[in-house]
């Protein structure tokens, strides 16, 4: 078993996002903190090439599944330096640039789509191939 | 034959740091407004949505043109075989590499996104001769390299000839290429011209030659070194010569518009009621960049003297810039002929209503820009001929190899 | 897991002790060895302010490989600027919060990982290739291209092929600091990797790769110009004189 | 295993309808319902679809800017805005415009048409085929648009569309849509509204909203489908393409220029 | 005349570097050095019992005395920069004459006895113990080194292969193992004031020759003094200088020049050398006691300055280490370095417009300059660096209608040594010093071809007389190489005046 560690001690993932309610990330989370780049860079290409909304690897969905919340429950942008991506790559001092153009905070009428395709590419990875995540 | 020796440019100290010092601060001012354009953004330059390529796409063209005709020299020593030339093929290879550098300079620092140059290096969509511009430039950085490599290693002898006939071949390529990027915009009837081609290798001799020319005396006078009479006449009489040919190559390109009906809006336009691109075409290009030149470089006397084809020299850059900005912003400035025999009343898109030209007006971080690139090409000279042995220590008649002056005809051999 | 974090942790604790030791034990022995009689390569800046030019260019452009063997200095350069630039790109893994010039450029590291292998392959042919060349080379300057190649090739692997976990680097690395290992990702390249690394620390006083300090050392490039201005003596020249005084060495007296 | 999926469900039925709340917030009713109802696309297009537009200028009418309205609505140019210190004549020029309006005189009749133009989708797109790096693309399925990750923003794309239908933009960006990306530098024209293709919506913003205004002058549809309205459309009525000249196929058609 | 025993190396329009081919030089070596020469300079006579230990003492006693050697040692990553810069290895193909593959001769014995790695490892990092067969190749090839520096000019971190072979020299004559050639010169300047071991009364007799000559010549009195008391000047020059070709053709135009200026001079007989064999021999101790005569001759003859005539190691020890060695010098004239060269004292007088010419003098001669490599690398004249380059070139230029450089690359700092430097002036060594002479002699005969080139100047003794015997074994005439102040000599134009023929011309003070 690699994470002997509670994953509260290691893991940036902000508190009332939805994704602290969930267990697992749409990849093993040993996974995605090695290969997400790989993984939306992947998707970015199918995507933007062959029109497929359907994978789990859409940033758009990491958007709305790690956005945190301020006080008013505004959603806050994911790339500030105390958010989810943010945080980690200020970490690292890597320049993450792809919010320059993508929507920091799910924000528009089809967000829910977006996300939603996520969701449910994860669900038949659970279901579908059984669990992935202890 | 007698040997060519080569010194490096002896310059003393202070003086040398100081030239450097000035282009540094060209360089540095012109990195400076890249900075400023790309944390802005490009609304701070004049360009737009309808032109979009300004006044750093002028200088970058122009030092890209330029680098291919400032190997020229090289090529004439020893392609064709014109061993007065000889002594000048390393200055010719240096100086072409550092206006290809100087040019390049220019072009990504005004790209949208110049921090994904490597997606540019890495991705090709070969159907565009944009794409193959990267693959000509970069090849010509390496072909150059290994030229000035053969001329500069005595290993390199046997080397010579085949190399300078590639580059030759490819510097061909290159200018043609560059001119393409535009010849083959099939949208704009200003570009629509095969003849752009020949006529950017032309341009790209004229100014190359008049740059180098330039370069060669200043490098010269600076450090004391002779150039002789016999060798002044013959540069300024093949510069003389690739001018005509511009002028010529001008003519044809405008006549041939004018006759074709559907370019005679844009020809009434551009050579009468351009405002200022007209001003550009007859005084920038026609009257200081060619007439006058010529009529320095044809005078008995002026065209003898140093300083008279030094200011020729001048001249002719001027008008090659005058001339490129005609080229590329005026053909943009000019609107695309949509709806042929209706008049566009309104448009959410400055469609040319009225046949109004697209406005543009340059902004200081675009000029500043394209000074650094100028200043990024004589940097890299000054430097090559500082710390390697590119000048030659004397162009005094006398030690010049004897060479057939009477049958001239650089053109003919040249192109 | 807790095995391997504590085995890493103390290698490194051990290898940052042999770098760090060694070395200033090498520094303090060339800076306190005399150099007794004034013998700058000539011509020679006649200055102090000269000689940190001088020493400027011979470090950051290699001035004297320019003239002596275009080749050498291509190659060699290319992996040492290809190194500094990793170095820079390193720092983010020890230093928290990574300074901004130190964020801008660590992209470029990636760039120079890549120069340096290049780099470094290019010298190691000539190793093979130019028979001088070959004549002078012993088996431990063959083992320090490797080590260095291996450790090169094996950053460029994480970097593109198999990921791995930075955010757990860095934590073990600031918790060395704390004397706190943090669990290290149990990633084979990263293991490998660190391994030649740490090797490469505990070999670097003890090698030819003291020529990076050494540089700043050699009084034929770091003296000034000055010796019928200034008189210039080592101690135990001087001891010479007292003990044995020249003929007359006051002219009056 | 299964209480933990169905634990998933609950809580991402409950954020849903957060997001929802969200979207309501920002636009009109209508379209977030609309939204919650799309089949994401899960198999790359093919070429067995053509998109294309077809425009009756006839009933293009004076003054109406209800289409370029929606596109800037739909893909988010309308939360552009002048940069601090910009020249307001300048901004004109330099701001992104997807689709304009054009109103004509005949130089012989005198008689004026109106009509929206925007990126033609040609079959042979000259932007496509100048593109260095291959950013300026048609997608299988016949939308000519830009991958913005690749785009070095050259601008040479702009040069040789006919049409000028490409904008670059200028300036940095911020509130962009989750579902429309764009930013600083690069280039981008109108994509079919890409985004509603893919998630399986009849149409496009401006069609949508012509006809909401009762004009119908666009009609969007499959080209290649020979029953599509699109198809009958031109099989029954006498169009063209702007810069027949240039044999570009485009997939924008005009009636009634 | 020359009949070689060897094979001379054939001239070519420019130097190949050749391939490797080891041993070629290893019967190279010098004659060993008599107890009668080690006694006088303090080394024992024979190689003692415990030599190796006594080595390896000496060599950490030198690792703590200089620091450019422990950092040398340290220091090279065997980049092959220096590999085909020496002109023995060029001119011998003997990969131990390559720079490195010299240091690594002592580096080898240094890993072995003072590393970490050298004592664990000694085959990994190329560690050897001090053998006999060792100290032989040491002999052999550090006696294969001009101690020219051309080496250090090219290594990125400067190191100097003429240190490490003074070092090895020294560890050498410490065991008991010297060099004839050197140490037997060293005792002669000990003994009787300079190297030729010319005796006081001799130099007067030369002296007095000269100025019969030189007035036969010109009808001006030039004088050539020694042991003048109260002279502004001594003159300090090698011995060659008094009588061999075409070194005193130098030393008469020393003496012109010194004349037009009006000043006065003299030589000294206790000093009557400029050259300093110790350091060749990389001995302070000797070096310092050569040294000090030039100080006991100024104090006794009470001079204000000091000037060197034309020699390149001489110049090195003067003007980089005569401060040091002999120092301070504040009872001389503050307004001029101490010590100068007799070039920059010529040249000064050049740029005041005090020395009128006919250049035509020397019409018959196409002239070339061979920067002679301690001066070059070692030393500086005049105010700015370089000044040794421009200095002599002035100097001829001004004398002379027809001057050509050699090669670029051979000359100033990159100068390629005569090939007779270092201490390896002697007969026993003449196959190195033919072949270390190609490479300087492949670009003499370049300008020659190509510019009609008919003479070499140079500045040194050692050069001359390396020249005047090897030019010949390359089928070149030996008074192809002439001294500066020789082209000075010709083409000077003395005044001449009533007191010519007075006795004693007032020395203008
Ligand atoms: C279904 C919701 C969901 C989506 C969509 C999602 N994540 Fe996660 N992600 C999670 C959860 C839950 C965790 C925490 C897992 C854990 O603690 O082990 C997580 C953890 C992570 C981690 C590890 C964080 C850490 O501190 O170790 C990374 C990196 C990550 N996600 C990136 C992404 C990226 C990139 C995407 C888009 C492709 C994405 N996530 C999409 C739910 C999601
Ligand atoms: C667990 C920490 C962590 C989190 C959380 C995280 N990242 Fe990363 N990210 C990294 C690391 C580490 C790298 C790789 C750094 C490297 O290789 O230099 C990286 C790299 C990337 C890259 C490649 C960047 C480049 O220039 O190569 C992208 C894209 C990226 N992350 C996107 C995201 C997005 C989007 C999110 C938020 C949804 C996210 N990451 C969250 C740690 C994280
Ligand atoms: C210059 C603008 C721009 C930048 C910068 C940018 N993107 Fe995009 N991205 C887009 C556009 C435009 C689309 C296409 C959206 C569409 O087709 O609807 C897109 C689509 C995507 C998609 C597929 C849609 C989704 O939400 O999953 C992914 C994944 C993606 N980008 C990842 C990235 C990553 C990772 C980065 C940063 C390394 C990045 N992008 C930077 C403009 C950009
Ligand atoms: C002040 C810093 C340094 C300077 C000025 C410097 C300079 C040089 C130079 C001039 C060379 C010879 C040319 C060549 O072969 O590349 C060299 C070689 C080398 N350097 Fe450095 N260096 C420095 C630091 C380092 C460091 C930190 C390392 C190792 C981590 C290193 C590793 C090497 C190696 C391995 C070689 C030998 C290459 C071969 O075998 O050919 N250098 N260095
Ligand atoms: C304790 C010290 C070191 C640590 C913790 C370390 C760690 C790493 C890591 C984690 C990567 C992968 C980066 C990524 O995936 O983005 C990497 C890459 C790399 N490392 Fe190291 N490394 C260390 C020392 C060195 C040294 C001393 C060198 C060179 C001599 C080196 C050369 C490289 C190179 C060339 C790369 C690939 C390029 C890059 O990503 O920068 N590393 N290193
Ligand atoms: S919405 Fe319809 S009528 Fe209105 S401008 Fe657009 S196309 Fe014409
Ligand atoms: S209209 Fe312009 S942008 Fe659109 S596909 Fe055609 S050429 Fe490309
Ligand atoms: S601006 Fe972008 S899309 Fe247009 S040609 Fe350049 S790279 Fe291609
Ligand atoms: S199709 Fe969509 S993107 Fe294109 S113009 Fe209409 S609304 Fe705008
Ligand atoms: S000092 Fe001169 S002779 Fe000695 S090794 Fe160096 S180059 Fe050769
Ligand atoms: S140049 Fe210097 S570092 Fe290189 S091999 Fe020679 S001595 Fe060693």
């Amino acid at each position: 078993v690699l994470t002997a560690m509670p994953a509260s001690a290691r893991s940036t993932v902000v508190p009332g996002s939805e994704a602290a309610g969930l267990g697992a990330c749409v990849e093993p989370t040993e996974l995605m903190r090695r290969q997400h780049m790989e993984f939306i860079k992947h998707q970015r290409d199918r995507t933007v090439h062959g029109g497929i909304r359907t994978s789990k690897h859409s940033l758009a969905g990491c958007v709305e599944c790690h956005i945190g919340h301020d006080a008013q429950g505004q959603a806050v942008p994911i790339d500030r330096a105390d958010q989810f991506c943010g945080a980690c790559h200020a970490y690292v001092a890597v320049d993450l640039n792809c919010f320059d153009c993508h929507a920091a905070v799910p924000r528009g009428p089809m967000a829910g789509s977006l996300a939603e395709a996520a969701r449910r590419a994860v669900d038949e990875a659970q279901h579908g191939q059984g669990a992935v995540q202890p | 034959m007698k040997r060519i020796v080569y010194r490096e440019w002896r310059l003393a100290p202070a003086r040398y740091w100081g030239i450097l010092g000035v282009l540094a601060v060209m360089v540095g001012a012109g990195l400076l407004a890249f900075a400023y354009m790309e944390h802005e953004g490009h609304w701070v330059t004049g360009m737009n949505n309808s032109v979009v390529w300004g006044t750093p796409h002028v200088f970058a063209v122009f030092l890209i043109i330029a680098s291919s005709g400032a190997l020229n020299i090289a090529s004439i020593g020893s392609v064709f075989r014109k061993p007065i030339y000889k002594p000048l093929g390393r200055l010719s290879g240096l100086l072409a590499l550092a206006l290809l550098a100087g040019g390049l300079m220019v072009l990504v620092l005004d790209l949208g996104r110049p921090e994904r140059l490597v997606v540019a290096l890495t991705n090709y969509n070969f159907k565009s001769i944009f794409a193959w511009n990267i693959f000509l430039y970069t090849g010509f950085m390496a072909i150059v390299i290994t030229y000035l490599w053969s001329m500069a290693d005595r290993k390199g002898d046997p080397f010579i000839r085949p190399v300078g006939v590639f580059a030759l071949l490819w510097r061909l390529a290159l200018t043609t290429g560059t001119g393409s990027i535009f010849g083959f915009l099939v949208a704009r009837q200003a570009y629509d011209a095969a003849i752009l081609g020949p006529m950017f290798v032309a341009m790209s001799f004229a100014y190359g030659l008049a740059v180098f020319v330039l370069v060669l005396m200043f490098g010269f006078a600076e450090d004391r070194r002779p150039i002789g009479a016999r060798m002044l006449r013959r540069l300024k009489n093949l510069l003389a010569v690739f001018v005509l040919a511009v002028l010529y190559f001008t003519l044809v390109y405008h006549l041939t518009s004018a006759y074709g009906a559907k370019d005679q809006g844009l020809e009434g336009w551009l050579l009468f009621d351009g405002g200022v691109y007209t001003t550009l075409f007859w005084v920038g290009w026609i009257l200081l960049g060619s007439l006058v030149p010529l009529g320095i470089l044809y005078h008995p006397v002026r065209g003898a003297e140093a300083p008279w084809v030094a200011a020729a020299c001048v001249l002719v850059i001027l008008g090659g810039l005058a001339a490129l900005a005609v080229v590329i912003i005026a053909s943009q400035a000019y609107p695309l002929q949509l709806f042929p025999g209706k008049t566009i009343l309104e448009s959410g898109f400055l469609d040319g209503v009225g046949g109004q030209p697209a406005p543009y007006h340059p902004t200081l971080p675009e000029l500043l820009l394209g000074f650094g690139g100028v200043g990024l090409a004589l940097l890299i000279t000054a430097v090559g001929v500082r710390v390697l042995q590119f000048l030659p220590e004397s162009l005094a008649d006398e030690v010049l190899p004897i060479d057939e002056e009477t049958i001239e005809q650089p053109v003919a051999k040249a192109a | 897991m807790a095995l391997l974090t504590y085995s890493y942790a103390a290698l490194f604790y051990v290898a940052a002790l042999v770098l760090v030791s060694g070395l200033v034990v090498k520094i303090v022995r060339y800076a306190r060895t005399p150099a007794p009689l004034k013998i700058p390569t000539t011509p020679a800046p006649t200055s102090r302010s000269g000689v940190a030019l001088r020493m400027t260019r011979e470090v950051v452009l290699f001035e004297s490989l320019f003239r002596g063997n275009k080749w050498t200095w291509i190659f060699g350069w290319i992996f040492h600027f290809g190194l500094f630039l990793v170095t820079l790109r390193h720092l983010r893994y020890f230093i928290e919060p990574v300074w901004a010039p130190i964020a801008l450029v660590q992209p470029f590291g990636i760039y120079g990982g890549i120069a340096m292998v290049i780099g470094l392959l290019g010298l190691w042919a000539r190793r093979f290739l130019v028979d001088r060349v070959r004549y002078i080379s012993s088996t431990s300057d063959h083992l320090m291209l490797a080590l260095l190649v291996l450790i090169g090739t094996s950053g460029l692997l994480m970097k593109f092929v198999f990921h791995t976990d930075v955010v757990a680097i860095k934590r073990f690395f600031l918790g060395l600091y704390a004397l706190d290992p943090q669990p290290l990702p149990a990633d084979p390249l990263l293991l490998l990797h660190l391994l030649l690394v740490a090797l490469l620390m505990i070999v670097f006083p003890y090698s030819k790769l003291l020529h990076a300090p050494g540089l700043f050392f050699s009084p034929t490039r770091n003296q000034v110009d000055d010796p019928r201005e200034r008189r210039h003596l080592a101690p135990w020249a001087r001891a010479l004189e007292q003990q044995a005084p020249a003929a007359s060495s006051d002219p009056r007296g | 295993m299964s209480e933990r999926g169905t634990e998933i469900d609950r809580e991402r039925r409950r954020l849903l309808g957060a997001a929802a709340g969200a979207g309501v917030a920002l636009v009109a009713p209508a379209v977030v319902v609309r939204a919650l109802e799309t089949t994401p696309r899960d198999a790359p297009v093919d070429g067995r679809v053509r998109w294309g537009l077809a425009i009756d200028t006839a009933k293009c009418a004076a003054g109406c800017t209800a289409c370029v309205d929606a596109c800037a609505r739909e893909n988010g140019l309308d939360l552009q805005h002048p940069p601090e210190g910009a020249e307001p004549a300048d901004w004109a020029t330099q701001r992104a415009v997807w689709v304009r309006k054009v109103r004509l005189r005949d130089d012989q009749t005198g008689r004026e048409t109106n009509l929206p133009l925007m990126c033609q989708h040609c079959e042979h797109p000259p932007c496509v085929d100048v593109c260095p790096t291959g950013a300026s693309f048609k997608r299988a399925d016949g939308i000519v648009m830009v991958d913005r990750h690749t785009c070095i923003g050259c601008r040479y794309c702009m040069m040789a569309c006919p049409y000028k239908a490409r904008s670059f933009i200028h300036e940095a960006l911020s509130d962009q849509l989750s579902h429309v990306p764009r930013g600083k530098g690069c280039v981008e024209s109108c994509n079919l509204c890409v985004h509603r293709r893919d998630f399986g919506l009849p149409s496009t913003a401006c069609a949508e909203a012509c006809a909401e205004t009762g004009h119908g002058a666009i009609l969007f549809g499959d080209l290649a489908d020979p029953d599509s309205a699109i198809s009958r459309f031109l099989a029954s009525e006498p169009t063209r393409q702007i810069r027949e000249d240039l044999a570009l196929n485009t997939g924008v058609r005009y009636a009634g220029v | 005349m020359a009949k070689a025993t060897f094979d001379v190396p054939e001239l070519t329009p420019y130097t190949e570097v050749p391939a490797v081919t080891p041993g070629a030089m290893a019967h190279s070596a010098p004659f060993v050095s008599k107890a009668e020469f080690q006694g006088p300079l303090g080394f024992p006579g024979e190689l003692v019992e415990d030599w190796q230990t006594r080595a390896i003492d000496k060599m950490g006693e030198l690792l703590g005395k200089y620091r450019s050697l422990r950092v040398y040692l340290d220091s090279c990553v065997k980049c092959g920069a220096c590999t085909d810069k020496c002109h023995y290895f060029l001119g011998t193909q003997d990969p131990k004459n390559m720079p490195v593959g010299r240091q690594d001769l002592m580096r080898k014995v240094y890993r072995r006895y003072f590393t970490l790695g050298g004592r664990l490892f000694p085959k990994l990092v190329g560690a050897e113990d001090f053998t006999k067969e060792v100290l032989d190749d040491w002999y052999s090839y550090f006696h294969q080194c001009s101690q020219c520096r051309r080496c250090s000019v090219f290594c990125p971190y400067g190191i100097d292969t003429a240190e490490i072979s003074m070092a090895a020299r020294e560890i050498m004559d410490s065991i008991g193992v010297g060099q004839k050639y050197c140490n037997e010169i060293i005792g002669k300047v000990y003994k009787i004031g300079n190297n030729l071991g010319l005796p006081g009364p001799a130099l007067v007799d030369t002296l007095e020759g000269l100025e019969e000559d030189v007035f036969d010549e010109t009808g001006v009195k030039v004088r050539y003094p020694i042991d003048e008391e109260g002279a502004e000047i001594l003159l300090v020059t090698p011995s060659a200088d008094f009588f061999a070709e075409p070194h005193v053709d130098g030393l008469i135009g020393y003496g012109k020049v010194f004349h037009a200026a009006g000043v006065s001079w003299t030589l000294s007989s206790h000093a009557s050398e400029a050259a300093n064999f110790g350091m060749f021999i990389g001995s302070y101790d000797n070096m310092r006691r050569v040294a000090q005569r030039i100080r006991e001759a100024a104090i006794a003859l009470k001079v204000k300055r000091i000037v060197f005539g034309e020699c390149g190691h001489a110049w090195r020890v003067a003007y980089s280490f005569l401060n040091t060695l002999a120092g301070p010098w504040d009872f001389l004239d503050p307004r001029y370095p101490v010590p100068q060269h007799i070039c920059e004292f010529t040249h000064d007088l050049i740029e005041q417009g005090r020395l009128t010419f006919d250049k035509s003098e020397n019409d018959d001669k196409v002239i070339t300059f061979h920067d002679s490599c301690n001066v070059a690398r070692a030393s500086r004249m005049g105010e700015v660096p370089g000044g040794q380059f421009e200095i002599p070139r002035a100097i001829i230029r001004a004398t002379c209608n027809h001057f050509y450089d050699m090669d670029e690359d051979t000359i100033r700092d990159r100068t390629f040594c005569c090939g007779g430097g270092g201490g390896l002036l002697t007969d026993d060594l003449i196959e190195l010093r033919v072949k270390g002479a190609k490479p300087r002699l492949d670009a003499l005969n370049n300008v020659m071809q190509e510019k009609g080139v008919t003479h070499m100047a140079a500045i040194c003794a050692i050069c001359k007389s390396q020249f005047t015997k090897v030019l010949p074994y390359y089928g070149m005439e030996m008074d192809q190489i002439v001294s500066l102040h020789q082209l000075v000599s010709n083409a000077i134009v003395l005044e001449g005046g009533e007191d010519d023929d007075e006795e004693d011309a007032p020395a203008a003070a």
